[in-house]
């Protein structure tokens, strides 16, 4: 490693420590996923300590976009509008299986996955996911932060590029 | 020349420790609040974040939060004013603290024949001061709300600006009560006046004298900081709030006000209210038991001693807003302003009458 | 009030309304043509003898694929079938689908004080499907009735506000009948995938 | 608009206008998917328009599309809240249809599992309506209590939320070993924390405050509306499913129906405080009688024959137990009895599936699960229609089915509690104020499941 590189290296790691450690999340709740992201918020599991129990809803203040539960074909450009106007660096989590994929919702109604519409950084499947799976997501989410550093770019997104179709 | 430095060092080192001091509270505040409503709720609450495998409880976290915040983009939505956007939060802030200056945190210290007053600004008319201040930061969440071009946000800056009014005058009127007991506005002199004890064993704090006006000073004081249960203009669940549209350090400066308001609030119920750094039955020499027993203190024990139960007053009144704020839910709007004018208003007005017309029969001593 | 004697109740107040009815399981049902509907809607209301004050719920029946639906089976008669079991009264057979008719508009009624319920179904043409609006009789018809012409495609009369509900406007077609294809997709925005 | 509301401009003094607001979809108390235009005019309300469907899900289609114990997933994330009530009436919707009954047992189950849905139900509404008037601990204090009756139903049915416990003709399994004492032991966790959620709200002058007088809705207007329920209850009209069309064992347990007097906000949190109540006390009673027997059972011999001991049975010649299926052995083994099988279906009523033991264990029991669940296979019921109400968490919960013969529903259609009233939204939310919206949308309990399918 350069000197140079040295500073810059520590910054990245203090930035990516905190960042990780101070996770405002958004809850985009829409259906059945909500009960479980509830009980994650709440006394049994408590995702505060891991320092990610102050709900923004206000797009502009939060860290994370949590899309908890179907997105149907109407509520798509709703949370293609959240997510624009979230501030960077920002990051998305899918949340249950029918965010992921569209679940067994393989109708007229439903998208097929939120990654056809925005880029996807955690997928956490489940119908809907325990709330030791979404803990797990979460810690995963923290070591994705945690690299992504200062001035980095993301790490590539796992998705497919969202091609606006209209 | 020298004595000029010396006097301009000496009133930084004062300025200085406030300034430490309410700014490591106001985010110490945060972690105690996370801890206190964790046990509330049954949780454990932030834990997490470590320095080289050091978790500290958690008290890492707040500061996880600063460093996030001010790597945090910053979005000044289109259509929006530009300029009031900025002001707006440095605004709140700035009146925040400096509402601190005239808080005296302790008594004098005497060095030799220099005498440092415990107060970062010694102001004649500080509580008029104080309350002028607290008064402007409330533009800061008015030009908060109109600057952002927001259904939201307008609705919190006007709902903060009617709440604001009301509850100042209620505040103020409270006050009077005291202003009178003690005949001064100055802070430190109304601290001082508060020494001593009735029949020997009651501290002469002023919620012996004025109990009502503690009360009514207590909830309009509460509603000034916009807490739940007086939080509409931020009101979570239903318009998000005037900062809605605030992102990054921006958002944090909205949030720290937030604090420091709290804590100033502690600050002025405790100096009014609690003796400020009052120790019962402890004067200049030592503590003066009602039993008769004496126990002499130094000069320096005595000062700090006042300054650290000044600490412990303002903390415990910090835990108290906390504990209300995770107790209780929100007023409605018709419901803050009847409470305001048609509760709290009557009350002050006849206790400053009530007063006066004690005092003119007691001759002016409480 | 049974379900023999409330259609028997029906059918001598409305001779002619009254195309046709059973009560297959239990459930009184009475077919009425829609010209009619209205003032049977009225009288089941208010009339002391039926006191229908819930209209539970209103919906619709496409059955232009009854009988012609593709078994996924690998044999058409694959499946377990079932027969009644002795207990539960099955004297009289399911009739069947109002033979021309496509849609058939389905109305499920409730009687709070004499606790019987009834449905009432009337048979409506693919080429003219408009039925009158029973928004002047119960408020609950507001809502599902634009839930029907959203999902079918029928129309009613007199309705305040007939626009689509669960789909947006952009949507083309009507989903719930036969004809749309399950996974047919029209996204806003996003690929059709 | 009626234009004596609006307040017009008056020369020299400022000019008022009605400001449009937006809540929702995404908004904090919306839950996720509502959108409520509402015009203001300062904080009144002075007309609102409600915009539903974010959450279609097209659950109606796919129903048409799967066969008869495929629906049951499907049910689960329509009030995904309290999935039981829906799996059990849409099963009791099929059996209707099949002319099906099951056991005792079976019926108990599903009045202690829809019971205790019930309760979960309430909580969440509860806990959510008053977080959402800033009284967050007694959210989590809620949250936890159903997190104790949740580790109860991951206990019988292995799952939290998307249970798919009911199956046609019986539910998936019986009970397991130490329910009872588990169960006594989540309901006195409830009780502990009802008791606290009651302290913290039923008397707290500010609660009181922002809840009396909002939201009101008279009897005649919520019955026009089609609003049954506690909602309805809230108003003061008795009705309820499990007492006046009584189905399961319902009419065999002691229960009070509460009813309000106002029809406002406050008169329907006290409703639901006095139902979990209720239902803790169905669940005791059902504890205390529920009689041993089968849960899945062939309702012509009163018990199931497992597989494997039919087939040590026929190897004893003791074939009584079997006779009665009438088989028809096919002589020729090509085929040629072909058309008879047919017949030899139409004798069997066992349409529920076999235990896990059998299936792994034994042909019979791996065919009959095949031929219940395989694609294209599962129950034929006959052709009709039928209506099955229950009372779902929100009001009556009703199922219209109707069926062409064939292996899958011709038409499910779900008469959804909350849709009817959310309809009537509008008329609530006019003349109150905005931080009225909140706890009144709170009170209607909306599941966008349920209310967008």
């Amino acid at each position: 490693m350069s000197e140079a590189g040295f500073f810059t290296t520590r910054l990245d790691e203090a930035v990516g420590w905190a960042r990780k450690f101070s996770i405002f999340q958004y809850p985009f709740v829409t259906a059945c996923c909500g009960m479980e992201y509830m009980a994650t918020a709440c006394s049994h599991y408590d995702v505060d300590r891991f320092g990610a129990g102050l709900p923004r809803f206000s797009p502009r203040q939060a860290d994370v976009l949590f899309v908890v539960g179907t997105i149907s074909h109407k509520m798509a450009p709703v949370l293609k509008r959240i997510y624009d106007q979230m501030a960077e660096p920002k990051w998305v989590v899918a949340f249950g299986v029918c965010t992921c994929t569209g679940g067994f919702y393989d109708n007229y109604a439903t998208v097929m996955g939120i990654d056809t519409i925005i880029p996807v950084d955690v997928y956490i499947p489940g119908c809907p996911p325990r709330p030791e799976y979404v803990l797990d997501g979460l810690m995963k989410l923290q070591v994705k932060i945690q690299e992504h550093g200062v001035s980095g770019a993301r790490s590539a997104p796992e998705s497919r590029p969202a091609e606006l179709v209209r | 020349m020298t004595d000029v430095m010396t006097e301009v060092a000496i009133k930084l080192a004062v300025v200085f420790v406030m300034f430490f001091g309410v700014m490591n509270l106001a985010g110490l505040h945060t972690w105690i609040e996370r801890k206190q409503s964790a046990i509330i709720q049954d949780r454990i609450g932030a834990n997490r974040a470590s320095i080289f495998g050091f978790r500290l409880m958690g008290l890492l976290h707040p500061l996880a939060d600063a460093v996030k915040m001010f790597t945090k983009e910053d979005l000044v939505p289109a259509g929006a004013d530009k300029v009031l956007h900025t002001l707006a939060p440095a605004f709140s802030v700035f009146f925040a603290l400096v509402a601190f200056a005239g808080i005296p945190f302790g008594d004098r210290l005497v060095l030799g024949d220099r005498i440092i007053e415990l107060q970062p600004a010694k102001i004649d008319i500080a509580l008029l001061y104080i309350f002028a201040m607290l008064s402007l930061g409330v533009y800061g969440v008015i030009l908060a709300g109109f600057a952002s071009r927001n259904n939201y946000a307008m609705l919190g800056g006007l709902r903060a600006t009617a709440q604001m009014i009301s509850y100042e005058i209620a505040l103020g009127i409270a006050i009077i009560g005291i202003v009178m007991v003690y005949g001064t506005t100055d802070l430190q002199e109304i601290v001082r006046g508060q020494g001593g004890n009735y029949w020997g064993w009651i501290p002469r704090w002023g919620i012996v004298v004025q109990p009502v006006a503690f009360f009514v000073f207590l909830t309009a004081a509460l509603a000034e900081t916009k807490r739940i249960p007086f939080d509409l203009p931020e009101g979570e669940s239903e318009i998000i709030g005037y900062f809605v549209e605030y992102s990054g350090m921006k958002f944090g400066m909205f949030f720290l006000t937030d604090f420091l308001e709290t804590i100033l609030v502690a600050c002025l119920a405790t100096t009014l209210f609690f003796g400020g750094w009052q120790v019962p039955y402890l004067i200049s020499d030592g503590f003066h038991f009602p039993w008769g027993a004496v126990l002499p203190v130094s000069q320096w024990t005595y000062v700090l001693l006042g300054v650290t139960s000044f600490s412990i007053k303002v903390l415990v009144f910090c835990f108290l807003f906390m504990q209300i704020r995770w107790t209780l839910p929100r007023f409605r709007y018709d419901q803050l302003m009847n409470l305001g004018w048609l509760g709290l208003f009557p009350i002050s007005v006849a206790n400053m009458l009530v007063t006066a017309v004690v005092l003119q029969l007691t001759g002016g001593r409480p | 009030m049974n379900a023999a004697s409330l259609i028997q109740a029906l059918r001598d107040r409305f001779p002619h309304a009254v195309q046709a009815a059973h009560s297959y399981r239990g459930d009184a049902t009475v077919l009425i043509g829609r010209e009619s509907l209205l003032e049977v809607a009225r009288t089941l209301k208010e009339d002391p003898a039926f006191q229908m004050s819930f209209l539970m719920d209103l919906t619709a029946v496409d059955f232009s694929a009854y009988g012609k639906k593709r078994s996924p089976a690998f044999f058409a008669h694959s499946g377990v079938a079932v027969k009644p079991s002795p207990e539960i009264p099955d004297e009289e057979p399911w009739p069947g689908p109002p033979a021309p008719a496509r849609f058939v508009v389905v109305c499920h009624l409730f009687s709070l004080p004499l606790k019987h319920r009834l449905r009432i179904e009337i048979p409506v043409e693919e080429a003219d499907a408009e039925v009158d609006s029973l928004t002047s009789v119960w408020a609950s018809a507001n809502w599902l009735e634009r839930e029907v012409w959203d999902m079918f495609g029928i129309r009613f009369h007199g309705h305040p506000n007939l626009k689509r509900i669960l789909m947006y406007d952009e949507f083309v077609g009507h989903p719930l009948r036969k004809d749309y294809p399950v996974n047919k997709r029209q996204p806003l925005i996003g690929p059709i995938n | 608009m009626d234009p004596t509301q609006t307040p017009k401009s008056i020369p020299g003094e400022p000019e008022t206008r009605e400001m449009l607001l937006n809540v929702g979809p995404a908004h904090p108390s919306m839950h996720g998917i509502i959108r409520i235009i509402a015009k203001l005019d300062g904080e009144q309300v002075l007309d609102t328009d409600v915009e539903i469907g974010f959450l279609h899900r097209g659950f109606e289609k796919m129903a048409e599309t799967v066969d008869y114990n495929g629906v049951m997933p499907y049910t689960d994330r329509l009030n995904y809240v309290s999935p039981l009530i829906n799996n059990v009436g849409y099963c009791m919707a099929v059996e209707k249809l099949l002319g099906l009954s099951v056991p005792e047992r079976c019926h108990y189950i599903r009045v202690i599992v829809s019971e205790i849905s019930r309760i979960t139900d309430h909580l969440t509404c509860v806990g959510a309506g008053a977080m959402e008037l800033g009284a967050f601990s007694v959210f989590l204090y809620m949250i936890k209590a159903r997190e104790f009756l949740w580790e109860l139903v991951e206990m019988v049915t292995g799952a939290r939320l998307t249970v798919s416990y009911c199956r046609v003709g019986g539910v998936k399994g019986d009970l397991p070993e130490g329910f009872e004492a588990q169960c006594r032991h989540a309901l006195q966790e409830t009780r502990k924390v009802l008791k606290e959620a009651d302290a913290l709200l039923t008397r707290n002058r500010i609660f009181v405050d922002r809840m009396s007088g909002t939201g009101k809705i008279s009897a005649e207007d919520a019955i026009s509306y089609g609003i049954t329920g506690p909602f309805l209850r809230g108003s003061g009209v008795a009705y309820d499913v499990r007492k006046d069309c009584p189905y399961a064992v319902y009419d065999r347990f002691e229960f009070d129906v509460p009813v309000g007097t106002r029809g406002d906000n406050y008169d329907r949190y006290l409703v639901r405080m006095e139902e979990m109540e209720q239902s803790i006390r169905i669940v005791e009673q059902a504890l205390r009688d529920i009689p041993p027997g089968p849960v899945l059972a062939n309702p012509e011999t009163g018990r199931p024959i497992p597989a494997a001991e039919m087939v040590d049975e026929g190897k004893m010649g003791r074939i009584a137990g079997i006779v009665d299926h009438r088989a028809v052995i096919d002589p020729t083994l090509e085929g040629a009895a072909k058309s008879q099988h047919g017949g030899i279906e139409a004798g069997e009523k066992r349409v529920f599936l076999p235990a896990k033991e059998d299936t792994y264990g034994n042909i019979e029991g791996l065919m009959q699960h095949f031929k219940l669940v395989m694609y294209g296979h599962g129950i034929r019921p006959p052709k009709g229609e039928v209506y099955f109400p229950v009372e779902g968490a929100n009001g009556e919960l009703g199922f219209y089915v109707v069926s062409d013969g064939t292996g899958s529903a011709y038409r499910v259609r779900v008469r959804p509690p909350c849709f009817a009233i959310m309809a009537a939204l509008p008329k609530l939310l006019v003349g109150d104020m905005i931080a009225d919206i909140t706890p009144t949308f709170g009170s209607i309990n909306m599941i966008g499941g349920e209310l967008d399918r």
